[in-house]
């Protein structure tokens, strides 16, 4: 399999049509818990596997969407049980694992289209391999070597971003310039339960519905932020915060890569004819810490970890297509090989990631270079070559490098 | 050619790069149909739509957060923000986002917005409308930040800003809104990151930028006619980040005095990275440290106090004294 | 008439019941617009002067509580007009009127009890009036001598709030603070349409919703943002924004001050028996510039002036006095008079307020003094006394005040 | 008494700040079951209850806006901001509201919120959590700003901070968290708004505060075993704003030559603020200027760079030759 191949799997072929959204969402006045998703739940495939149907929500995929569907789902599990076995080899500082989180990611991810843009925050690993990331680019944020290893403008995928909600007003004006342009592009924003608290988020919705931009706001909703549960944010279900700000909510069933590929679809599809934004609440579960550094068994309980295992998106999807025959043993054993050979790429190109130039560190601090930290990147190439055989073995080799620019 | 106010030469410059580039959007509060509370977006939604000329939401993170997204997507968008003291709520999209997003980026991504702040004192305004935060942004590696001084400066520092490929913190005097100066559009400006000796001298070395230009002005012509008959240089910085420190250390090694003036306060105002500078590099030209002269270490105080708290011509001349006596 | 009497009126005197509140407002998806208010307005004095009744919000009134509020309306305008006339003659820099806002602060100003705190914007001269605050105190701001001319705890009236919806986050502590001392006061939260806008006033909404504060968040929808139309803010009636965040919002006529008043009590009960926060929008009209710094005919229409005056707060308390026989002539002639004092005393005082002394400057930066500060005030010190005959004739008498010290 | 680590100092204090106030309370993101992301707070929550450890909404301006209101009610709030990086969407509350508010109130309400915040880098982080953002305040009248750089200032500092009737940024050195000190919690402290000299020296006084002032002590080992035998005075400044220049002034005018390290960027740095004041009171002492060593004027660049990026016992050491070479 080549890498490339598995990459850039844009939404599926087939001619899949979404629920008209109105702009009344289902409402209830039930307050969340954490592990009950309540009654307004969109789902299209059971947590065993089987396939239901939802009145607002029609999809109509071939066999070989479903399957290349479950593969995704795979491979980019593989790649974050891979880069979470690196962080702890010390390969990379630290990792955020989507781990219970694949289907939210691949079923928006795949509901995009090539001129979609999508906001991420630092997790969002699914969505870039759907829009045709090499996985091995998002390590080196990781790791250490760059703030973003891909440049954004190239898939329609942003950088990274660790504040907090701040990229939910990126992607409203991103989308405010779609609407100038007059093209039919959309945006998804991407961020968590816990950044619906944030101003920044709450000011995103209100330029997004003041101007009607073309942006879904698509909220992973895994019960935690850190170490605080969902009612350290809400006492009421999160896609109802929509209503609010006077346009759609809607809470799909995050572990169902089915629903949430056509719940997304729709609302793009509504974003695009020029009916604003969406909110779409995926229903989810953070199934490991944090990230590499945190420790959950600090605040969380085991038994809650069981209740959501029972609901993993890949097994109901493997169980559909086994139950569907769909999928063969073949098929199964082939999406593994595609996986191996993912995650040596992405072990294999980790690990021979170099490290930057010290001097890099000059390097595109602005469009059009000041002369001051030109004078200050001299300087320090200066002192860099005075260390014969200093102390600083690292600087001093790498300072030789930069002598040659 | 007939005389124009500051206001209305940034006027002229919007106007004229949103002719010259249709990407160029002008968005913020009050910024359309009132022209903005000092009318420098006067008449600019009326010419160029509502489409270029936004009235946003009441939400300064709102408005510079959507500014990116929309110079992500190839727009030019100039924000006004109304006051220096509601700059705040935006710190973060301005610190972290703007001026942070082309270096995480590797270079691959420009960021070409510009932010316009009316900045402080001297109009007799209730608090948070006086205020110099200059110091704020350009400690902020990422950023560019000038301030203009006088409408020439104003009209060509505007076009430089909106044309600049990285986001420019763009500080406008607004007591100075409505002084008047000769304008020649086809003038050739000098370089927007440079600084410009506004009155040569030879005895001491005043640097200044925005509003405190025309007090530093004066001072230097009332020192000129003064007993002592001081002659002294007087730099406009024009350019707070970065520094164009050429022509001021050419001349402090000339002169061997330097006082900085500005109206934000002196605690790690912008006055602290000159001297610290200047003195770094013409240590054995200064006869004199080089003092600062700037807001006292307070919140800006009630308006009826402003004239005691701001930096005027008296207090410019009382360390030029300073200066003599070391 | 002392001027003192006739501040420091609280809710009046009779027992009166506001309706009482369940979770779910009453909501509707209708489309704001700036001049009719929808069905959902609670009114309880129509524009006519016609007592009407409201299945959720009784209120049962003495006829001097209401013999009261109308004299307070009448007081509070008349202060307002002064300090605009005063403004005008250059006495104050600036004044930001209450025109046409008259009935939502005085009704909600006598809803709260003297243990209630208020956190106002920069435009609730009505409402500090009802704490007790001589307006007198307000006009210190706005003429330059002071930031603030009261004590806020004197009054439980918080300092003047520019920097627009930070007082909601203030309002919110403060509320999680009576929570914590077990006592039975509440909070009252006042902010516009536009701020509403602001990220802070949103997550002012998610602390108090998440700690179910007993606050009460207080909008007087006046339809303008300086010159922003209500639909730059919204486009569902700003009540609604608080479904989005799972407490109750309801929308009163806020030029009725029969049901700002039952409503604001209402919720200020639910507050202090443990139901958290309310959002009420004052439905009303700036009638007046922004500020006297500001000039409404560059943005709005003569007309719509025109049919907001016929639903005038006063106007119609009055009338409804004089219909039902509460008020005689002599009555409201007594109210003219108490009206002239009160303005002559503003007007006074205003005008013999002394400026502050320079070295003011430097007092009350902090509440434990620093070297550094005393260091730059004797600096000054030493510079003012220098000017023997100086330039700064000012300074330098000040200077002399301040030797004394 | 147990070698107690800098973090394990900062619980120990705010412990002790508790249980002397029921008033107090601390509040944040994580602060409560976990223990705050650095052990912190931990134990805290269990021992003094949800209503005083309180976990709040994720939003930093919500944190501190409500802290000012819970000050207003008469609590002493206790705030944790998660990283530097995270304190900017607060930034309106603190340099606006907190800072402003006693001086508004004409000196009637004190404002008793501290903020907590683990700073620097050097410890392999992802971008926004190595950031040094102490000028962004140090420069805003009405705070006051101190950094710790060791468990037993920790320990005292705290406390020294939370009784305090002024908001206080607290500075804590993420990578010297887990350093370990003897801690005797019954000694007496010196003020809170004191600098102190960590090592005496004669010949170049070095000024450093929070994480670098053990690389300046490291600098200041490695000077006197070389060849030239160098005495450098090496002086904690612990408190930012306001600076403490007693010390400072005595230590130079006898030394006659400085340094300040800090990991900040340079540009509008406490070095730069430090480097004008110390000219201006010690012209005639200097024999070189007051030289600075910081960060560079980049954004905190990615890990793997930030060796080269912070300052190290080599840029000290070259600084310091710098110095001599005047
Ligand atoms: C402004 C800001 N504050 C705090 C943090 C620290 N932090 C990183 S992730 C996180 C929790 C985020 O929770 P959520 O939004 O639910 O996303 P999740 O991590 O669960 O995907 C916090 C508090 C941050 N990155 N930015
Ligand atoms: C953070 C901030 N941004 C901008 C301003 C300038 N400003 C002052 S009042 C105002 C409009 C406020 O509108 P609204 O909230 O509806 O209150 P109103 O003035 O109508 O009572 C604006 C934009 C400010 N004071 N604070
Ligand atoms: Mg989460
Ligand atoms: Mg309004």
């Amino acid at each position: 399999m080549s890498v490339a191949s598995s990459l850039g799997g844009q939404a599926g072929g087939g001619e899949v049509a979404g629920g008209l959204m109105g702009r009344a969402a289902p409402e209830t006045s039930s307050v969340a818990t954490s592990t009950t998703a309540g009654p307004e739940l969109v789902q299209l495939l059971t947590p065993e596997g089987e396939r239901v149907s939802h009145p607002d929500y029609a999809l109509d995929l071939t066999a070989e969407d479903y399957r290349s569907l479950y593969r995704d789902l795979v491979l980019v599990r593989r790649v974050d049980v891979e880069a979470t076995a690196l962080q702890r080899q010390g390969e990379l500082g630290i990792w955020a694992a989507l781990l219970g989180q694949e289907a939210a990611q691949v079923g928006s991810g795949r509901a995009l289209l090539p001129g979609d843009y999508a906001f991420p925050t630092y997790r969002e690993h699914g969505v870039a391999y759907c829009k045709g990331v090499d996985p091995l680019k998002l390590l080196g944020l990781f790791r250490g070597v760059s703030h973003a290893g891909w440049d954004p403008h190239d898939h329609n995928f942003g950088l990274y971003t660790i504040v907090i909600g701040s990229q939910t007003l990126h992607a409203t004006g991103y989308a405010m310039g779609i609407q100038k342009d007059g093209t039919e592009d959309a945006v998804i924003a991407y961020f968590g339960d816990g950044a619906t608290s944030q101003g920044d988020v709450n000011e995103a919705f209100v330029f997004a519905t003041v101007f009607n931009a073309p942006v879904v706001f698509f909220c992973q909703n895994n019960q935690w932020a850190i170490s605080e549960p969902l009612e350290r944010q809400t006492r009421i279900p999160l896609y109802q915060r929509a209503r609010g700000f006077g346009f759609p909510g809607v809470r799909v069933d995050g572990n169902d890569v089915l629903a949430v590929l056509a719940v997304t679809r729709a609302a793009l599809r509504n974003a695009r004819e020029g009916n604003g934004p969406t909110f779409i609440e995926a229903f989810t579960y953070r199934m490991g810490a944090h990230t590499t550094s945190d420790d959950p068994t600090r605040y969380r309980l085991a038994s809650d970890l069981e209740t959501w295992k029972l609901k993993d998106p890949l097994e109901r999807m493997k169980a559909y297509l086994v139950r569907s025959g769909m999928a063969d043993a073949a098929f199964f054993a082939g999406v593994e090989v595609d996986a191996d050979a993912l995650a040596a790429h992405v072990r294999k190109g980790c690990i021979e990631m170099p490290d930057p130039d010290p001097l890099s560190i000059f390097d595109g601090v602005y469009a059009e270079p000041t002369a001051l930290l030109a004078e200050e990147r001299a300087r320090f190439a200066a002192y860099l070559s005075s260390f014969a055989d200093g102390p600083q073995a690292d600087a001093d080799s790498a300072a030789a490098t930069a002598g040659g620019r | 050619m007939a005389p124009t106010t500051l206001a209305k030469a940034v006027n002229m410059g919007l106007r004229k790069a949103m002719e010259s580039d249709p990407k160029v959007l002008v968005m913020g509060e009050d910024v359309g149909k009132l022209g903005g509370v000092f009318r420098v977006t006067d008449g600019l939604q009326k010419d160029f739509g509502e489409a270029r000329v936004i009235d946003t939401p009441l939400a300064e993170s709102g408005i510079v957060g959507t500014a990116i997204g929309l110079a992500l997507r190839g727009y030019r968008p100039v924000c006004e923000i109304q006051f220096d003291g509601f700059v705040y709520p935006a710190y973060d999209q301005i610190v972290s986002q703007l001026a942070k997003m082309h270096y995480r980026s590797q270079g691959t991504t420009p960021l070409p917005v510009t932010i316009r702040i009316p900045f402080g004192g001297g109009i007799g305004a209730v608090e948070h409308h006086s205020e110099s935060p200059e110091a704020y942004f350009a400690h902020t590696a990422g950023l560019k930040v000038v301030a203009c001084s006088n409408p020439v400066d104003a009209y060509f520092m505007i076009r430089q800003a909106v044309v600049a490929d990285d986001p420019v913190i763009f500080f406008e005097p607004k007591r100075r809104y409505w002084e008047k100066a000769e304008l020649d559009e086809s003038a050739t400006p000098p370089p927007l990151h440079s600084a410009t000796v506004v009155r040569p001298g030879d005895d001491l070395t005043v640097l200044a930028y925005g509003p405190m230009v025309r007090t530093a002005l004066e001072a230097a012509a009332a020192a000129a006619a003064a007993d002592e008959g001081r002659s002294l240089e007087v730099i406009d910085l024009r350019t707070l980040s970065p520094l164009d420190l050429v022509p001021v250390l050419e001349s402090v090694r000339r002169t061997g005095r330097c006082v900085v003036v500005h109206e934000a306060p002196v605690f790690l105002g912008m006055g602290s990275e000159l001297a610290a500078r200047i003195t770094e590099a013409c240590f054995y030209s200064l006869e004199a440290p080089v003092l600062r002269v700037g807001g006292f270490d307070t919140p800006y105080p009630p308006s009826r106090l402003e004239e005691a708290y701001l930096p005027d011509l008296d207090r410019v001349l009382d360390a030029v004294d300073h200066a003599f006596a070391f």
